[in-house]
């Protein structure tokens, strides 16, 4: 079975991600409520053709990130369960660059926790994307990333509507 | 005392390294660590307001004091997902 | 390709569905968000253990409720696409009762559709779900079904925070 | 005139059937078809109040005409997903 957090240079199986939490914990009662995102690299940003993605991060410290927003799931809905899988390195158009499952037995908490967690990844996972374009490139800037900043951890609630 | 600095993005592209052995005097925070490094590479002083540091990969406040043998990491603004 | 709207007694395929939707129509423009949702049967509702469920429904009416839900996504959420997949007959605990995936170029729509969606099939999706349990069975009676009820409409676009 | 009654899940099985072919009065309403199937089924008026009707695999209101050939269905309430 595939880890539940993991950062990957090689296509992503949203499948994979999701079977890593299909069963709770220490149980084979499988959980009611199953969600998958894939964010997936569109070719068009704005007025850019995008031509790729350069995906660059800091593996170690995406894991422990990681774990931490799933301990956050975990206080906030407990018994619903996240995994999360990053792509790095150069993603082409139509590739998935993360998937996020999360699981509960409730479909309210497997939607506010994923949609949670894709918020959390924004603001503090170190990751960096580098978009190649037609005629030039650009880092995307995003978030300014705190581990603790409890105003960041509100707005993805907000985001989540819990 | 010596850290090993890790640079990631932009702040790799201007330091032209991923991963720099740097010497700075004991008690030095993450800050004086930053600012050290913002001597060699000027061009680095345009995050001083975003940059956010990690000790041994995990987010530390830039007041953080760093010990010998820190690995010490400087993230411009982040954009996964 | 899998249509994006069906009904099977066989199992699901949430990839399937997903890829039904993947590329925006008339383009091979990706999609930049893509959800899955999947409704998982459980051991456990309430104080039962639960053995089987059988899912009746009303077929050529479940694929014209499903389209009309697919057109009440387009319209509060223009560009994001919905496909449904519902399993009728004899469910397993563990197996997938119904699919919904949505695409959207933005992930606040899709999580928003994909919620919605679940939302207004268990108000007026023509199914009926029979649990079967040790001692006992029982017919599960939810939502006064209603195509037109304004009032449910807004209740599940609340629910899908939107 | 003659409509086709579908009946599902409960409705079905107090009937006994899932299909009936059902004479009505010309210039009944769906409400009509549902009141003469419960004088033949008095069980089913337990869903006087929660049952919703269909002509054609399309929802309609009880107080709707039905016509000669028509598809009726009866449907308790729902519990898909």
């Amino acid at each position: 079975m595939a880890p539940r957090f993991a950062v990957s240079q090689e296509a992503l199986d949203p499948h994979q991600v999701s079977a890593s939490i299909a069963d709770a914990e220490g149980s084979r009662q499988p959980r009611g409520a199953m969600m998958t995102f894939s964010g997936v690299v569109r070719g068009t940003n704005q007025r850019h053709q995008v031509l790729r993605l350069e995906y660059e991060g800091y593996e170690p410290m995406i894991l422990k990130v990681f774990e931490q927003i799933g301990a956050e799931i975990e206080q906030a809905w407990p018994g619903t369960a996240c995994a999360m899988h990053h792509r790095l390195g150069t993603l082409r158009i139509g590739e998935i660059s993360i998937v996020i499952a999360t699981g509960s037995a409730h479909r309210a908490a497997a939607y506010a926790a994923s949609r949670y967690a894709i918020e959390r990844v924004k603001q503090i996972a170190p990751i960096w994307k580098h978009e190649y374009f037609e005629g030039g490139d650009v880092w995307i800037e995003g978030a300014v990333a705190a581990a603790d900043d409890e105003a960041a951890k509100k707005r993805a609630m907000e985001a989540a509507c819990a | 005392m010596r850290v090993t600095v890790r640079l990631f993005a932009r702040l790799r592209e201007i330091a032209g390294a991923e991963t720099i052995a740097h010497d700075v005097p004991d008690g030095s925070s993450l800050a004086d660590v930053w600012t050290s490094l913002s001597s060699t590479w000027p061009a680095l002083a345009a995050f001083d307001r975003t940059v956010s540091g990690a000790i041994n990969a995990e987010y530390a406040r830039m007041s953080r004091e760093v010990r010998e043998g820190d690995d010490v990491a400087f993230l411009p603004p982040v954009s996964g997902g």
